[in-house]
């Protein structure tokens, strides 16, 4: 049969209209005068409710809507608290358990249809007594309860109160907690059960923030979605799992950059801008990019104003002394660098048989990882050698702590280690199980680190590869043998660190080791009620060494942060509290445009 | 029937040759279909080479695959062919050692579902009413159910569950990696294989054989497995060669979703640790994983094929 | 042979199948000459190349693999096989029409009659769609197809078998072909339809006036319906001759045996006469004669064995393959 | 018709019961207790015991008016999915978010999947056993042996990274034909060479039937015999293809919305399974067989419009 040249004409055609109709105009969205930050997280943001959000993600959004009664400093190191919401410092009673706080006056909630006709309100002291009774209720089921637990008077009574209740639309509000008083509109007087120092901290904590009756009275559960706030923008739009859109809150009272920072900072150009008027940008567009590579690249081509750097494009950003690239000298990429409040280990569980009682075996497992090139491989050095559990930024770190810990690395004193370790087991070790908290490859490519780690010591380790749940439930229910984990202090107080050996708070608990020391405890019970002092300090020092006797966890690193802004973001000064920060940074559209120039011309 | 099909298969089925070796006798004679079935031996042979060094300790270069051979991320070279990964060891190694857990998925997935879907099938279409439309309900609703989601349930409900059998005096077994992948894959693709054969059955089950063998009072299930049986036989295989690859596939997206195997190279995990190197320009694992995958997919869809022109002639596809 | 009167003629068609066994050679060396308004049967078992020298005629061999790979196809001092794919379009079903075996599954199961045997008009005859419809009432008439006016509304599955191959055949003379090819048109039917069809075939022949190339594999019908006879045995024509000369005077050996095997009235015979062995395959043919595996004349015969006799005119219009057929000695 | 419609519909009925079925035993029994999760850290018992009871987990199983079993059907049959527990986000919510960005990414790959792949395999099955048909079959062959995972990496790699021709990721800016034209190459790409080997079997079959043979013993064109008589034969196998590939439509692709941060519901899938929300993943299985089973009743009530011979008695 002849004539398929028919058929093959007539499938060109096709092809060709396919091609055609495949291309599509873009359309470009007009800007105006306005300025955008632009940003990209790593997680989806999973509620703006300020009294649920118990992870990061969600809190770095939040914090742009909502403010609390303190704030840091921006500029100041180290970190210090400064009023935000509160009209100066905390009144506190003789006793430390009376502490009467101001409440600013003129400051607006953004407006809402939660209002009704009047849009917006006033805020007052009620509504934090509102917000932290909602926190304490049980029908809310809040993530943070632990903030408040046994710490004011009468608010554990509440809780209590709210059981009896049968549905949340039950509880009521207005009953009187004794401990959170307000003695007028602009004045909140909080009882304590017992002594709290760290309480500033947290009234800088998000989840204490204000909350509007109105708001939680209207939009119900959904409130996750329609937060109201006091703070410097307000949400626009929200495609879950995709982008936010905030805007500046036009309810936002005078509020102004800060004229007084470190020494440094006027060198470093962050006080240009003091005493200007704050938020200085009009909008922020924050995306969700869950995967590394592409959340580099849309930073490479200026979709994004500043991003941390992937493991996996440190040496295409960072070069060999540790400044940047040439090629990102060129982009006119800024580097910035600073130490996370933060440290990692791989936990034993103190109440296993195997390990718990079997000191030279966790102190085998310990001097076995090889610490250097575990920073190397999986931060590319952007980390220091953990030697005990206090980061180097707190003021109580222990630059001796070296001397003291004889569990570093060190595979001769491991292996030897080992075979003490036999002797008290009474026979050939058995294969030990180590909970990695991810299934995905950066956490398996640690785990083949140090499987390997051990393997050369003669320790047979094998690795468990779970989802997060299923890894907080093995650590809730003391199931797990060995766990890598780690912990970001909240606060810059070495107590955030050590209630996490605290006996009392053993699983499910914050103490995942289940770690158990008389002498410990006595300290900390000490030093819970103690202010700031050198002999607190002291302390703090005293308890980490003896925690680091007991070889409780392999310590492996504290964090550095290496962030990478383009040159149109202005104010952009590292803080490891970061928190509600957007409303310092500037931006210069016309270097940003410049950018994209540079771009296509490169091309 | 047209002429040339009539001429066709009086040429190729000379009488008094049974349909297997006259089928085998074609296949021989497709070059290609000789080579893929080679490739598909031989991955099959290096999976067993693995498990006996494995049993009995041995050591083989080619097999460790977890050596520093070299440097980290060292490029392709005539050393390590697939160069090396981020701990310096071969990639070459790693992506063999993956056909033992691809392979072995595949394995007992066919396995399981041949188990669960073949008596299903023939039960159904042999003794049909109620049996017939209870199994027929129960494959219907695995069948609504989205095939992806329903495996990702599976293996995700199954991961890291304990089977008790120490009714059978083997004691408890985790599952864990590897096992809960083909438990997972197994129990939901026996839909396929048990819909085709109750439908073979009911074909069959009026055929005079059939028919011949039940006057002679047969039992029901001497019937179904010394009549019926050889006679949807080649279909199972057939059916099985080219599910094989599925499986394989599947396996990879398993354990690029984490819920593979993991203490051990794969070639999804492969994939997974590429996927981060990629953009770094580091394209030899994820070739060498690739590759892997292609060869056996490629050589097992043609086999596949040439076998099912080969031994049923219906469904011949010049 | 002149070419007064003559219609068709076709001179040493070959065609053969490439297939992966090897080449089969399904039609060799194939010579006929059909005549203005008269029948032709081509006869053989199946097989033989019947259908395929059709299919050459019509140039409908499927490709690949089937390639007409020489001879000539005259029809009207044109060389079909040398006409355009556009042009031979213009033939087919225009002046050349082909019913097939199987009427059951030879229409297309999701159009309606009616719209299928329109579709063959509009494509040779400037009519309008009405006109169209109009003509195919009639010939489903013409085809003896009662109530047509309902029929053509039908699909192809509401109808009988019979029914269906008369459709086919009012398809096929829907737009006055000179030549109707008819393939087997009554092996799949009930022997009462069988004739029933057959008459229709010589009535319109009648009517119209056309050519008919009647291929069967049954001596039987040919009998009193064909003009010329040509027999075929695996792949080539090994008798050609005119009816009554033929069913009097059978040369080849082959066509002797398909006679003997006719059962005939009045003649009591104990029982029938069957060609012993088997028809070859076209890949596995005998050398030699193809037929003398199963000659009784010369199974021992070495020339029989090894050379192959060409088609050879014996007596006057009568040829034959066949190193023993009379005269060819003369 | 519509009597065989409604015994089709009371059909439905047994098989949604077992998909809810399968759910719930999957789901609520074998999948355990995500209790801790919720609850975030240092919950207390009573906690726990209050999240139980808001989620109704504290319920019998089976056998009660009230039970965890006859709650599930009376929500799946509501469409009253309840909250996700990982943000306690209406489920509904969610789905109906992640349907939008879900099918502009698949339709198009479906649509052009079809179309490019139907007429190929026409062009294809007319070549039949020609060099070009050969090689159309290998490469075929190949592209299904190719993982999907390294044609999305290379594709995002090579056709994004390197040469620029389509953005990397998704980005609230672009418009949805930007964002989505290199996932839906990719998808398309890969689904061809099944696709492709599927529809020429399926052509195949159909040319060497006999209408085949005599609508060209008519006269007809290659392309009228092709688009006329095959195509409207061969549209049974398509169409039961075609239609039982609508309700995956809906629940987007899992890898390339995970790989090109299309916010669709094959990324609300991954997201559940890493947060082991089940009730998620729960929903959106039964949402997917509720579509499947409908579109089983159309497929066959296309069937009736295609072919003559089906009726329904």
């Amino acid at each position: 049969m002849n004539g398929r040249g028919g058929v093959v004409r007539f499938f060109l055609f096709l092809s060709l209209l396919l091609s055609i109709v495949g291309c599509d105009s873009s359309k470009s969205v007009a800007d105006g005068n306005e300025t955008v930050l632009r940003g990209a997280l790593a997680a989806k943001v999973r509620g703006l409710d300020p009294g649920d959000i118990g992870d990061t993600t969600s809190s770095s959004v939040a914090s742009q809507i909502f403010e609390c009664l303190y704030q840091y400093h921006y500029l100041k190191r180290p970190y210090e608290l400064i009023p935000q919401l509160a009209d100066g410092m905390p009144e506190v009673s003789e006793d430390s358990l009376a502490y009467t706080i101001r409440i600013k006056k003129g400051v607006y909630f953004a407006d809402d249809a939660c209002f009704g006709e009047r849009r917006s309100r006033e805020l007052k002291a009620d509504d934090f007594v509102f917000a932290w009774k909602r926190i304490a209720d049980i029908k809310y089921v809040s993530k943070n309860w632990w903030i408040f637990d046994s710490k004011i008077v009468g608010l554990d009574e509440f809780r209590e109160y709210t059981k009896s209740c049968k549905s949340a639309a039950d509880v009521d509000y207005s009953r009187e907690v004794e401990g959170l008083m307000t003695s007028d509109d602009y004045t909140l007087v909080i009882k304590l059960k017992k002594v709290w120092p760290q309480i500033t901290y947290l009234l800088a904590h998000l989840p204490s923030a204000p909350i509007a009756k109105e708001a939680a009275a209207y939009y119900g559960r959904d409130i996750i979605n329609h937060p109201v706030g006091t703070g410097p923008f307000k949400l626009k739009k929200w495609h879950r799992g995709s982008y936010l859109e905030l805007v500046r809150n036009p309810n936002f009272r005078e509020k102004f950059y800060p004229c007084e920072g470190d020494n440094a900072d006027t060198a470093d150009g962050y006080l240009a801008d003091a005493g200007k008027r704050l938020p200085m940008v009009d909008r922020i567009l924050t995306m969700v990019v869950q995967e590394d590579p592409p959340r580099w690249l849309l930073f490479m081509q200026g979709k994004i104003d500043s991003s941390g750097i992937p493991k996996d494009n440190f040496n295409e950003a960072i070069d060999q002394r540790g400044g940047l690239t040439t090629e990102m000298r060129r982009r006119n990429i800024h580097l910035r660098v600073f130490r996370d409040p933060s440290t990692y280990w791989l936990g034993f569980n103190m109440e296993d048989k195997i390990l718990g009682k079997n000191k030279p075996l966790r102190e085998a497992i310990s001097c076995a990882v090889d610490r250097e090139k575990y920073i190397e491989l999986f931060t590319n050095n952007r980390g220091e050698v953990a030697y005990g559990f206090i980061p180097p930024l707190m003021k109580a770190y222990d630059s001796h702590i070296k001397e003291t810990a004889k569990a570093g690395y060190d595979p001769e004193r491991a292996k030897h280690l080992v075979k003490r370790a036999e002797e008290i087991y009474g026979g050939k070790l058995p294969k030990l199980i180590l909970a990695m908290p991810g299934t995905d490859v950066v956490f398996r490519q640690r785990g083949e680190f140090l499987k390997r780690c051990f393997k050369v010591v003669g320790l047979d380790v094998e690795i468990d590869y779970m989802d997060w749940p299923t890894f907080q439930n093995k650590i809730k229910t003391k199931s797990a043998q060995m766990f890598s984990l780690g912990w970001i202090a909240d606060y810059p107080d070495t107590e955030n660190f050590l209630q996490l050996f605290y006996s009392k708070n053993a699983s499910p608990g914050p103490n995942n080791f289940n770690y158990c020391n008389r002498d410990f405890d006595r300290i900390y019970e000490q030093v819970a009620v103690m202010s700031d002092s050198a002999e607190r300090t002291e302390l703090y020092r005293k308890a980490e060494r003896i925690v680091v006797e007991d070889c409780p966890a392999v310590f492996l690193l504290h964090g550095v942060a290496y962030v990478l802004c383009h040159d149109w973001v202005y104010n952009y000064k590292p803080h490891a509290f970061g928190y509600g920060l957007s409303k310092y940074r500037r931006i210069d559209s016309a270097k940003r445009s410049a950018y994209e120039e540079l771009l296509r011309a490169g091309k | 029937m047209s002429e040339r099909d009539r001429i066709i298969r009086k040429g190729a089925a000379p009488k008094g040759r049974s349909l297997w070796s006259d089928g085998f006798r074609r296949l021989r004679r497709r070059k290609l279909a000789m080579i893929s079935f080679a490739i598909v031996i031989t991955y099959m042979v290096f999976t067993g080479f693995i498990y006996v060094t494995e049993l009995f300790d041995c050591q083989f270069e080619l097999t460790k695959w977890d050596a520093k051979v070299g440097d980290e991320y060292e490029p392709p070279s005539s050393e390590n062919i697939f160069g090396t990964d981020f701990l310096g060891r071969s990639v070459l190694r790693k992506a063999l050692y993956g056909v033992k857990v691809s392979i072995t998925v595949a394995f007992w997935a066919s396995v399981i579902s041949l188990v669960i879907g073949v008596p299903l099938g023939a039960a159904a279409g042999y003794f049909r009413g109620f049996v017939d439309e209870i199994i027929v309900w129960l494959y219907t609703t695995l069948s609504s159910i989205p095939y992806i989601l329903l495996i990702l349930a599976f293996a995700l409900v199954l991961k890291g569950k304990a089977i008790s059998l120490e009714w059978a005096g083997l004691g408890t077994y985790e599952l864990a990696g590897i096992t809960t992948v083909y438990l997972a894959i197994g129990l939901t693709s026996w839909v396929g294989i048990c819909r085709l054969i109750r439908g073979e059955v009911i074909k069959h089950k009026e055929r005079e054989y059939v028919l011949a063998a039940k006057s002679y009072g047969c039992s029901s299930r001497r019937i179904i497995f010394r009549h019926l049986m050889p006679n949807v036989f080649h279909l199972i295989i057939i059916s099985f060669s080219l599910r094989f690859v599925s499986f394989i596939q599947a396996e990879v997206i398993l354990s690029f979703l984490g819920l593979g195997e993991k203490n051990y190279p794969s070639w999804g995990a492969m994939i997974d640790t590429a996927r981060l190197d990629l953009p770094k320009g580091y394209w030899w694992e994820m070739t060498a994983a690739t590759v892997a995958i292609f060869l056996i997919s490629l050589a097992l869809n043609i086999f596949g094929d040439a076998l099912r022109d080969s031994l049923d002639p219906k469904l011949r596809v010049q | 042979m002149s070419n007064n009167g003559t219609l068709l003629t076709v001179k040493n068609l070959s065609t053969y199948f490439f297939t992966e066994e090897g080449i089969a050679r399904a039609v060799q060396d194939v010579s006929l000459c059909i005549k203005k308004g008269k029948t032709f049967a081509l006869v053989g078992e199946s097989g033989c190349g019947k259908s395929v020298t059709a299919l050459s005629i019509m140039r409908l061999v499927p490709s690949p693999p089937g390639e007409i790979v020489g001879g000539e196809i005259v029809f009207g001092n044109r060389n079909l096989l040398e006409l355009s794919e556009k042009r031979m379009r213009g033939i087919r079903g225009n002046k050349i029409a082909i019913i097939f075996q199987e009427p059951m599954t030879s229409l297309n199961p999701v159009y309606t009659v009616g719209n299928q045997i329109v579709e063959a008009i509009r494509l040779h005859q400037r009519k309008s769609t009405s006109a169209a419809w109009t003509d195919v009432v009639e010939m489903l008439r013409k085809v003896g197809i009662a109530d047509p006016q309902q029929r053509v509304s039908e699909y192809p599955h509401q109808m009988s078998g019979g029914m269906r191959q008369r459709v086919m055949i009012a398809m096929a003379i829907s737009c006055r072909p000179e030549l109707l090819i008819a393939d087997e048109p009554t092996t799949a039917l009930d022997v009462t339809i069988q004739a029933q069809i057959l008459d229709l075939l010589d009535e319109l022949q009648e009517r119209e006036g056309m050519s008919i190339l009647l291929i069967t594999h049954d001596l039987g019908i040919v009998a009193e319906r064909a003009d010329d006879i040509a027999v075929m045995y695996a792949s080539r024509i090994v008798e050609v001759a005119d009816a009554k000369q033929l069913f009097a005077e059978p040369l080849h050996p082959y066509t002797q045996g398909l006679l003997k095997s006719l059962p005939r009235l009045g003649i009591s015979a104990k029982r029938l006469q069957t060609i012993s062995g088997v028809v070859p395959e076209p890949l596995h043919f005998p050398t030699g004669c193809k037929f003398h595996p199963r000659c009784p004349i010369g199974h021992d015969d070495k020339r029989c064995q090894s050379v192959e006799p060409k088609l050879r005119e014996v007596q006057l219009g009568r040829c034959v393959a066949c190193w023993y057929a009379r005269g060819y000695e003369k | 018709m519509t009597t065989y419609i409604i015994r089709r519909l009371l059909y439905t009925i047994p098989i949604v019961f077992g998909v809810l079925l399968v759910t719930f035993v999957l789901f609520s029994l074998v999948g355990g207790d995500v209790t801790d999760q919720i609850a975030g850290r240092a919950a207390s018992i009573e906690t726990r015991e209050e999240i139980r009871k808001e989620y109704g987990w504290d319920k019998p199983l089976f056998l009660s008016w009230d039970s965890q079993f006859f709650n599930h059907l009376k929500n799946a049959v509501t469409f009253n999915f309840g909250r996700s527990w990982s943000d306690r986000e209406l489920i509904i919510d969610k789905i109906k978010r992640g349907a939008g960005p879900s099918l502009s990414l698949t339709i198009p790959m479906f649509l052009g999947t079809l179309i490019i792949s139907i007429s190929l395999s026409l062009v294809v099955a007319f070549l039949r056993g020609t060099i070009i048909d050969v090689l159309v079959v290998l490469l075929c062959v190949a592209g299904m042996s190719i993982p999907f995972l390294s044609f999305i990496l290379f594709g995002q790699y090579f056709l994004a990274f390197k040469w620029g021709l389509f953005p990397v990721f998704f980005s609230p800016d672009l418009s949805t034909a930007q964002y989505v034209a290199l996932p839906v190459l990719i998808g398309i790409v890969t689904g061809l060479g099944s696709n492709l080997r599927f529809y020429r079997t399926v052509m195949l079959d159909e040319m060497r039937s006999d209408y085949v043979r005599t609508a060209f013993a008519k006269g007809l064109g290659p392309a009228r015999v092709l688009f006329k008589h095959v195509l409207k034969n061969a549209m049974i196998p398509i169409i039961t293809q075609v239609v039982l590939a609508i309700p995956f439509l809906f629940l987007g692709s899992l890898l390339l919305e995970r790989f090109f941060g299309i916010p669709g519901l094959g990324y609300l899938m991954i997201e559940a399974i890493g947060a082991r929300d089940f009730q998620v993943i729960s929903a959106m299985t039964y949402i997917g067989a509720i579509l499947f089973v409908i579109f089983n009743l159309i497929t066959d009530i296309c069937y009736s419009i295609v072919d003559p011979r089906i009726t329904f008695e």
